[in-house]
């Protein structure tokens, strides 16, 4: 199955510019003799240069409006292994500044996985993660966080004991400063950003219609409030792609289309990227973008959720193989 | 008037309450010779406990680590406040600028070792960073066990061999190894003590209620989600260290300059536990809790004085019991369910009371 | 890991606990403590406050000096007819802390003279507390001369100035090194000595300090120096091996009897068998329940207290002890110098006419004076013909002892 | 020789410490709590056995069994009384309780057995074996200690390897939960445990005042602290571990007295589990458990 993966021409109406970059990237992992270009960063693009240029596969689409811009993700041949088990392998994906992407797949496939290497809770044992064209490499979490990847967790993981506020004003750590001693000493930096910490998480909590829970403990919310502070909370860290670990588990059907139209609407508002893992195929194929579909670590398809819903290997991955035929419907 | 401010801050405002009022009655009533002599000679120690419990909860509840070392911070400040105090001696007349200048070098040589021990321990976690606090602190008092520091005419002398090896000339010894300091000045006072605990206090209360004391309650909350919402874990943990080690020092220093004298067997593991009980017992994380049961623990073993043998039996027994009954789900569901009756119970009166008044009519 | 899950309400009942003590001490009040024989408060005796460790690890001592004291305070009242002796013993847990609590309580019940403490660290701080409120203080086994005060060191540093009050019943740390030195030269007991002391214990570094200077100074050769500290007082044999490998002769044993028992087991089976001298902290070790005696064989040491002595007054000492510590094991030389010290304050109260009429800092200065004279003698169970010194020091005769077939028997020539 | 002798002190002391952090380790992997009242058990056994040699003359052997006995009861009602009702509630309030029960037993054994020491009599009186004419003596405790450490170790092993109680210990220091859905009674397999360790703290008690014969009642706190020590150094939870540590231990601090000084000898073996700890942050052979994101 694994060689699959090359067939899936998926991606060649992607922009140019992000297909040369991929290329120069395959050049990077060593498929060209040339030392310069294994030198070479991956950003710079030698275009006097006469390198031989060879055509690659690439995996990857992005929406046409993004389609100029440099993408806010990208990962080439991700990897990691744990013990002798390749958990993710080869994971290629591009992701558009403004895309509201999906990662599917069955489970165990190892979509938090992904989501564990871009944040870096895991160290990748090999490939690159490229965050608005910077290499994470040898970041770590809270780095990755500064840099603008915030994520919400498959099982929560809020600061239980701490008030709705308070979690905001935790993702808020980064945007506001305040040393520790004007903090002791309650200088007036202290007060000034004070006030900005209280102001500015009222705000991002109104997005969820969440102000008037500020003052209750995080973990006596009720599940579905305690799942959009984690979203809340994520956001607050001003990311660029924001990373959602289902957020529909455990939501009834009202629930789940009322948070489709807050994740579309919190891309308009706040501008970013969206990558979300999800099992709901309603809220996947309803708001998602750019779908990929994961099965035993690597990606088997990333197309439009009209081509992941057709697309033979995806259907055999999620329902075996018996029932091949009538992919096509 | 209370109600308009938001909770932790009126929370915080009861306890600097209470500290103030404990302070003025007590000190009443001292001045007044209205309190036994054994009561009157616990009130320094009473502070100090207070100010390492306080300083402990940063640590135990606040940043949610296990530490089984403390005392050896506050031996560092102890040791280090009663050499300055010395060297103050003669230089610096007043006692209360002595004994401020000695409390802060103390919080200032005991933040260093926190900074050198904290540094490695915090790659480490749980029960085993609980096993590195406590070998640390049996270091210290095994490196203070040989430790000799003189004075004289020539300035300060330091040897880790033996007293007769610091080659003074008719100075005094101000530690001498395992016979610890003597001779200290009595500098600590009730008053001193009270000032250390507001200080302790609005440090402690300060940081958990600032951007710096948010993070590191998120690292003990999740330390995971902390690190994704870009939090430096170690860097909060050790702050949260450092400081606790720093207030710990300005503790050791005051405790130890209300005796003559000294000796670092006194800072051993026991001692470290006695903290951590007070620190669990008060209520992880709970500041006030900290600061009554420092206080009702010291007197504790001292009013149970008349029972002669059994003292410390009793006193075992005592925390066992304290300890289940505050834990056990039990017995606390019972309680809770008991004070709902009662409470139900004053309700319908009040209840009842309003509808006599009112005729039947108050529901509306 | 660990979340806050003791609850707030841990305190408030441990408050309500609290209270519950309070209330029980004002029920039991400031009785005295401890099986003090029914002392019922008497109106007219003097009271005697005692501190020493009775739980901990040092509570062997406490307890010795605590029945000892006893003793002596019943065996008083009995003579007089009536109750003229009052004792209180507070427990300190050998921590100056408690200590100090412990000397509080007993200024609340009102006691006149204080016999303690009985540990060195502890009674070092004190020994402050009784010299600024000016009560007068018999330490029965607090050696270090910190305890005093007023002590130079070799180099002629005084540390901290003399303490008027206090006064000691037993030797000093330098005392006993020096005079374990000297009668090691002199009885040319060794050759090569090897020194096991604790470092982690005033009382034991303070012999060690002096005995190594003052063994330079009679050409006595120290082969061999090792350490040990309560926290690892459990095995020996590298301070052993390491004595005989440099075939030491001689091992001075600066030590308490507890770890100097194991020294002894661990060097018979190890084969090794120097002499073995010690210090008065040694007394005791013939008392261990289930210690083999032939172990300690030809074990030297300086004591001023014989248990299995003959003579009536040591006789009738042990059986009293017994008794009234409810034990079968004989009384050490703790017990014996509490029960001396009891004894030689009644000495010199009844020569002084004192009354409990008069105030403690009366008191305090009439006993001063008598023991601070030089010509206040006393007789007592750790020797004949005491007196002390205006500087808080007992002149008394060491008895070195040599242990045979069990029992301590008089060294030859004992100076 | 002399190198010799200290490697074999080492593992005489080592082996004593290995029993005990044998005890430690057992409690601490099923029910997850640092039981300190642990050296005090030890202290315990080492009274129960004196009493019943000394005072009721009794053999040796019929000595260490009362002792193991009395020990495993004690333990058993020590868990049902202070530890069960404190089952689910936070590890330091247990840890806080585990406190209070050891300086229960401690001032228990003060009133009961009084504060003199006890001089202990050796449980196996043979003689010392003597070896390169008399230059290396090695005490028949000494063999019969390592001799039970590795006994002891090998039979935990096949215990919680092969039989069905062994394998229930080892579900329950898994998952609780799980374990009990599986119908596995935790309540029981806990209790179980604190038997089984108690009663090895017995058997380290007596070989412990056989090899360094003073009993008090405050005897088995620092070798506690030190197996406690040993235990977190192989990787607490782990019964090999405890063992390797506790031998390491024990040669540690030999070797740290014979070669670097007794003055520090404590600061050199605390020194060296810390850098342990640095390197293998989970011990030697316990397994660092990574936390499921």
């Amino acid at each position: 199955m694994s060689k699959d993966v090359k067939g899936t021409y998926l991606a060649q109406s992607a922009a140019a510019k992000a297909a040369s970059e991929g290329a120069v990237s395959d050049a990077d992992e060593g498929r060209s003799q040339e030392a310069s270009a294994q030198a070479a960063p991956a950003k710079s693009q030698r275009k006097g240069s006469r390198t031989k240029m060879v055509p690659v596969p690439s995996t990857s689409i992005v929406p046409e409006r993004d389609a100029d811009k440099d993408p806010v993700l990208e990962c080439r041949h991700l990897g990691i292994d744990f013990g002798g088990l390749r958990a993710v392998d080869d994971f290629n994906m591009m992701i558009g500044r403004t895309e509201i992407a999906g990662l599917i797949g069955p489970n165990g496939a190892g979509k938090t996985t992904v989501f564990n290497l871009l944040t870096k809770v895991y160290q990748p044992t090999r490939g690159t993660i490229l965050l608005d064209g910077v290499d994470t490499a040898g970041m770590d979490t809270a780095k990755v966080s500064k840099a603008g990847i915030a994520r919400t967790f498959q099982n929560i993981r809020l600061f239980g004991s701490l008030t709705v506020e308070e979690n905001v004003r935790i993702g808020l750590h980064n945007q506001v400063k305040c040393g520790m001693w004007s903090g002791m000493l309650r200088l007036p930096r202290h007060w000034v950003s004070e006030k900005e910490f209280h102001d500015r998480s009222l705000e991002l909590l109104d997005v969820f219609h969440m102000a008037n829970n500020a003052g209750d403990v995080a973990g006596s919310l009720p599940y579905g409030a305690q799942r959009r502070l984690e979203i809340v909370r994520a956001l607050a860290t001003n990311p660029k792609l924001l990373l959602l670990d289902e957020p529909a588990a455990g939501m009834n059907p009202s629930e789940t289309a009322e948070l489709m139209d807050t994740i579309v609407r919190i891309r308009d508002t706040f501008n970013i990227a969206i990558l979300l893992i999800e099992h709901d195929m309603d809220l996947v194929m309803g708001i998602c973008e750019g779908i990929a579909v994961l099965n035993f670590g690597k990606i088997i398809a990333k197309g439009t959720p009209d081509d992941i819903q057709n697309n033979p290997q995806v259907i055999e991955a999620y329902l075996g193989k018996q029932d091949t035929d009538q992919g096509g419907e | 008037m209370l109600k308009n401010l938001n909770k932790t801050t009126r929370s915080n405002i009861i306890t600097y309450g209470i500290v103030i009022v404990a302070f003025v009655v007590m000190q009443g009533l001292a001045m007044a010779g209205a309190i036994s002599n054994s009561l009157v000679g616990l009130l320094v120690p009473i502070c100090a406990y207070i100010c390492l419990t306080i300083s402990l909860n940063l640590v135990v509840g606040i940043s949610g680590e296990l530490s089984l070392g403390h005392a050896g911070f506050m031996s560092v400040g102890a040791f280090c406040g009663l050499v300055v105090a010395a060297c103050c001696r003669g230089i610096v007349g007043s006692d209360i600028v002595r004994l401020t200048i000695a409390i802060l070098a103390a919080g200032a040589m005991a933040a260093v070792a926190g900074v050198i021990i904290g540094l490695p321990v915090m790659r480490l976690r749980g029960d085993y960073l609980a096993i590195v606090t406590l070998a640390f602190g049996e270091i210290i008092k095994n490196l203070l066990n040989n430790l000799y520091v003189g004075k004289d005419a020539s300035g300060l002398h330091f040897s880790m061999e033996s007293a007769n090896s610091l080659g003074m000339q008719g100075g005094t010894i101000l530690i001498n190894g395992p016979q610890g300091a003597t001779g200290i000045d009595k500098l600590s006072t009730f008053a001193s003590g009270f000032v250390l605990i507001l200080v302790t206090l609005t440090v402690v209360l300060n940081l958990i209620n600032s951007r710096t004391g948010r993070a590191i309650m998120a690292v003990r909350d999740n330390r995971i989600a902390a690190e994704s919402v870009g939090i430096n874990v170690t860097k909060y943990r050790l702050i949260a260290f450092v400081v606790s080690a720093a207030l710990a020092g300005m503790a050791g220093a005051l405790y130890a300059m209300n005796y003559s004298s000294i000796v670092p067997k006194k800072f051993d593991f026991n001692t470290s536990i006695l903290i951590l009980v007070f620190v669990v017992l008060g209520g992880m994380g709970n500041i006030r809790g900290g600061i009554v049961s420092a206080a009702l623990l010291t007197v504790l073993p001292e009013l149970l004085r008349f029972i002669g043998d059994y003292r410390m039996l009793i006193y075992a027994i005592v925390l066992i019991l304290v300890m289940i009954l505050s834990n056990n789900a039990a017995f606390q569901s019972r309680l809770t369910s008991l004070r709902e009756k009662v409470r139900r119970r004053s309700d319908d009166q009040a209840a009842l009371a309003v509808d006599s008044q009112s005729g039947g009519a108050s529901h509306e | 890991m660990f979340n806050h899950g003791v609850s707030r309400r841990s305190f408030i009942q441990l408050s309500g606990v609290a209270a519950a003590g309070i209330g029980l001490t004002a029920c039991g009040g400031s009785g005295s403590s401890g099986n003090a024989g029914g002392s019922a408060s008497a109106e007219g005796a003097i009271k005697i406050g005692g501190i020493g460790p009775i739980t901990g690890a040092a509570a062997i001592y406490g307890t010795a000096t605590k029945f000892g004291a006893q003793v002596a305070v019943d065996k008083i009242n009995e003579t007089e007819g009536k109750t003229v002796l009052e004792l209180n013993w507070q427990d300190d847990e050998h921590d100056p802390e408690k200590s100090v609590n412990a000397y509080n309580t007993l200024k609340d019940w009102g006691m006149h003279v204080l016999v303690g403490t009985t540990t060195t660290a502890p009674c070092v701080a004190v020994s402050t507390e009784t010299n600024a409120d000016h009560v007068f203080q018999l330490t029965p086994s607090a050696s270090s001369t910190d305890v005093i005060g007023g002590q130079a060191d070799q180099d002629g540093n005084v540390t901290i100035p003399r303490k008027d009050n206090v006064f000691q019943m037993c030797f000093t740390d330098p005392n006993q090194g020096t005079a374990s030195a000297k009668y090691i030269a002199e009885q040319k007991l060794g050759t090569k000595i090897a020194i096991i002391y604790n470092n982690a214990d005033a009382y034991s570094t303070g012999i060690f300090r002096k005995f190594e200077s003052e063994a330079k100074n009679l050409n006595l050769e120290i082969v061999s120096t090792t350490t040990f500290t309560d926290d690892s007082a459990t095995d020996f044999t590298v301070q052993l091996n390491e004595a005989k490998s440099k075939a030491a002769d001689l091992v001075f044993l600066p030590i308490y009897y507890t770890p100097a028992s194991i020294i002894l087991k661990q060097a018979n089976q190890m084969g090794f068998a120097p002499k073995f001298f010690g210090v008065d902290g040694m007394d005791g070790i013939l008392t261990v329940e289930g210690f083999d005696t032939k172990l300690a064989e030809g074990v030297m040491l300086l004591t001023p207290f014989v248990a299995t002595a003959t003579d009536e007054n040591t006789k009738g000492f042990v059986e009293a002890y017994k008794k009234t510590a409810n034990t079968e094991e004989n009384p050490n030389q703790f017990a014996a110098d509490a029960f001396d010290c009891v004894s030689a304050i009644w000495g010199a109260i009844k020569a002084l006419n004192i009354t409990s009429a008069m105030t403690t800092q009366e008191i305090c200065d009439k006993l001063i004076e008598t023991f601070a004279s030089g010509t206040f003698t006393f007789s007592g169970l750790t020797g004949e013909n005491m007196t002390w010194s205006a500087t808080g020091e007992v002149t008394k005769d060491p008895k070195g002892m040599i242990i045979k077939n069990g029992v301590y028997e008089p060294m030859d020539a004992a100076k | 020789m002399g190198f010799l002798t200290n490697l074999i002190n080492g593992i005489s002391l080592g082996s004593v410490y290995a029993i005990i952090a044998l005890g430690y380790t057992m409690v601490y992997g099923i029910a997850k709590m640092l039981n300190f009242a642990h050296g005090d058990v030890i202290m315990v056994g080492g009274y129960l056995c004196f009493i019943s040699m000394t005072n009721l003359g009794l053999p040796p052997l019929v000595g260490v069994l009362l002792a193991v006995v009395g020990c495993t009861c004690l333990g058993i009602v020590v868990e049902r009384l202070a530890y069960k009702p404190l089952r689910g509630a936070p590890s330091l309030a247990v840890l806080i309780t585990a406190i209070g029960v050891s300086y229960f037993l401690q001032n228990s054994a003060l009133l009961i057995w009084g504060a003199n020491p006890k001089a202990f009599t050796s449980v196996i009186p043979l003689p010392s074996v003597s070896l390169f004419d008399g230059q290396l003596v090695i005490s028949s405790v000494t063999i019969a200690t390592v001799l039970v450490a590795i006994a002891v170790m090998v039979g935990l092993t096949l215990f919680t390897s092969r039989t069905k109680m062994g394998k229930a210990m080892r579900a329950c220091s898994e998952d609780k939960g799980a374990a009990q859905l599986m119908g596995i009674n935790v309540n029981s397999t806990i209790s179980m445990v604190f038997a089984i360790g108690s009663g090895l703290a017995a058997i380290a008690g007596v070989l412990l005042c056989s090899a360094y014969p003073t009993l008090m009642p405050t005897t088995g706190s620092m070798p506690g602290i030190k197996a406690f020590t040993a235990a977190v150094l192989g990787g607490i939870g782990s019964i090999p571990g405890a063992a390797l540590g506790g031998v390491l231990l024990g040669i540690i601090e030999i070797f740290a007295k014979a070669y670097l000084g007794t003055q520090f000898a404590d600061a050199i073996v605390f020194a060296v589990l810390i850098v342990v700890l640095l390197i293998r942050p989970a011990g030697l052979l316990g397994k660092e458990i990574h936390e499921k994101v």
